[in-house]
């Protein structure tokens, strides 16, 4: 049941995170709807998880173990992204008169 | 005995809600900025102080008292350095 | 139950406050607030591991990433899409979300689960947390290649440095503050915080915990003192940084060619020693992680303002 | 007693969540709401970690105050000196 109720409040905020990923202009919200979206997907992927439990854990530990892994490289990827988006705000800068 | 120290324990963390409530109802309805800040700290360092305080009978569930009060006083420095950081970037605007 | 209905309902309102927020200050805020509730989620689906990481990468590292960026690019904009465009393109989200819930609720009885294989084969890796057993042992080469992944963001970061900053400071310069509250925090916090980040490592082989958690706190732990100026940001031309931020991967890819030798599997633990070395090669991937972690939230050299 | 426990951890969790109703009018306001979820979640934690004989949400707790101290500075540094409206 609790698994359940997660698995489709992931998929609701994937549909968020989406949304704000195309339809939003700021390059910043972009980057946060995509960051909505991903959080939407680990859930979907927790739900899943949690639906495994047995064996005396409270979840399918493997599962577990790859949305670990997925947040932190989700975070590499957002970091690079804000790099990527303060040297195109500086260049933006100096290129003005 | 124990049934007095679970009537106390009962008692703080009430308590303890209490100033948790009064710290959200402070940051909705006080007027301005300081107050509200004032009402949130006193959820802080109360709040959470007396939900310990009346954790510390079961704490053995949990590995041992000091791990809580840990937790405890760690929120306190946090608060008590992050609420003139707060009051200065309100007064400041 | 109440509370999982709380808590989702909070996640949902605070993401749609997200998407829709007018200001980029306020959508950061919102995240964070966001990366918090999610971390209560995590622990209400029996996964601890998962919250700590989401508390300590989710909600305060990605927070204090976006809080900078905000401040220092929030307008930035590309052209929006006309009327037209954003009510198909919120039909196009409408029809993801209802697909993926349909799967959720399609998904088989009983759910396939490989639960029973961990605990069944646990014993032989000595650890008592079942996270993880997979992260460094079962999968333990996707946890390498996520450290792997890791050197290459700061990699990948600084290479978008403008050339006249090369070779100097990480980030923008802080102002250093020699008293009031920053300073106080910054002096009181980074001992304690070192202090849980040890405890959260050593537990993290029976209980919730480990390197990501431990990793994340020293960083955070770091940056704080970065902001009150108590320390200078490191010099990327330095060779101590690229050292310990490669080490703890390379010595991985080490132990795993030593497993091809010993045991004919790369990444095979020789039995009975797999304990010490997932130990040593956890502590190992902290120090990396926590450098890689550090130096990605203060971002590449920049030019000066 | 533990269900009244894990009771107190419901209602600390609804106040702190009511207090994100506070979105204006100005920035500190939010960071407040954003520090008063941090500290609720911990009251939180640690009633359900007592009630349920959990060990690790003492520790997750932990892991939240340390990084609620740092989001709430780095909150407070970035934040915007005018309106943050447009």
């Amino acid at each position: 049941m609790t698994a359940t109720l997660y698995g489709l409040l992931g998929a609701a905020l994937t549909g968020i995170g989406l949304f704000g990923l195309l339809a939003r202009p700021e390059r910043l919200l972009r980057l946060l709807a995509f960051n909505l979206l991903g959080g939407g997907i680990f859930l979907v992927f927790g739900a899943v998880a949690r639906r495994g439990a047995g064996a005396g854990f409270a979840g399918d530990p493997v599962p577990q173990a790859i949305i670990l892994t997925g947040i932190v490289v989700a975070f590499a990827a957002t970091t690079l992204a804000v790099a990527l988006l303060l040297r195109i705000a500086s260049d933006d800068e100096s290129d003005k008169p | 005995m124990s049934l007095l120290v679970d009537a106390a324990s009962i008692a703080a963390i009430l308590a303890g809600l209490v100033f948790f409530a009064a710290g959200t109802a402070g940051l909705l309805r006080f007027p301005d900025a300081s107050s509200r800040l004032h009402a949130l700290t006193k959820a802080d360092h109360l709040g959470l102080g007396l939900i310990v305080l009346g954790l510390l009978p079961r704490a053995d569930a949990v590995g041992g008292a000091p791990r809580l009060v840990a937790v405890w006083l760690l929120v306190l420095v946090s608060s008590a350095a992050a609420g003139p950081l707060l009051a200065r970037l309100a007064r400041r605007r | 139950m109440i509370a999982d209905g709380l808590i989702a309902a909070a996640i949902l309102v605070v993401a749609m406050a997200t998407v829709a927020a007018r200001g980029a200050f306020t959508a950061v805020a919102l995240f964070i607030a966001y990366g918090l509730l999610l971390s209560f989620a995590w622990v209400r689906l029996g996964a601890p591991d998962i919250a700590l990481t989401e508390a300590a990468i989710g909600a305060g590292l990605s927070g204090a990433l976006l809080l900078g960026a905000a401040a220092r690019a929030g307008r930035a904009a590309e052209r929006p899409p006309g009327r037209a465009m954003t009510a198909a393109i919120a039909l196009g989200c409408t029809g993801v979300t209802v697909a993926l819930a349909a799967a959720i609720l399609l998904l088989p009885d009983p759910a396939p689960s490989l639960a029973p294989q961990v605990a069944a084969n646990m014993a032989t890796t000595g650890l008592g947390n079942p996270v993880a057993a997979v992260l460094m042992a079962f999968r333990g080469l996707d946890t390498l290649l996520e450290s792997a992944v890791l050197v290459l963001a700061v990699i990948a970061a600084w290479s978008l440095a403008p050339d006249e900053a090369w070779g100097g400071p990480s980030g923008v310069a802080q102002p250093m503050s020699r008293d009031g509250p920053l300073a106080l925090l910054a002096r009181l916090l980074p001992p304690l915080g070192i202090l849980a980040a040890v405890h959260i490592l050593w537990i993290g082989k029976d209980a919730p915990g480990g390197k990501f958690q431990a990793a994340a706190i020293l960083a955070a732990m770091w940056m704080l003192a970065w902001m009150a100026g108590r320390v200078a940001p490191p010099q990327v031309s330095a060779r101590w940084l690229r050292v310990v931020v490669a080490a703890g991967p390379a010595l991985f890819i080490a132990i795993g060619m030593l497993g091809w030798l010993t045991e004919g599997a790369f990444l095979a633990y020789p039995p009975g020693l797999a304990l010490p070395i997932i130990m040593v090669v956890e502590v190992a991937l902290t120090a990396s992680i926590a450098v890689a972690l550090a130096l990605l939230v203060m971002g590449p050299p920049g030019r000066r303002a | 007693m533990p269900d009244l426990l894990l009771a107190a951890a419901l209602l600390v969790l609804l106040s702190v969540v009511a207090g994100l109703a506070r979105v204006g009018p100005g920035v500190v306001d939010r960071i407040m709401a954003a520090q008063l979820l941090g500290t609720g979640g911990i009251a939180a934690l640690l009633l359900a970690g007592v009630a349920t004989a959990t060990p690790s949400f003492v520790d997750a707790a932990l892991v939240l105050a340390l990084l609620a101290a740092f989001a709430t500075v780095a909150m407070a540094r970035a934040a915007p000196r005018g309106d943050d409206a447009s």
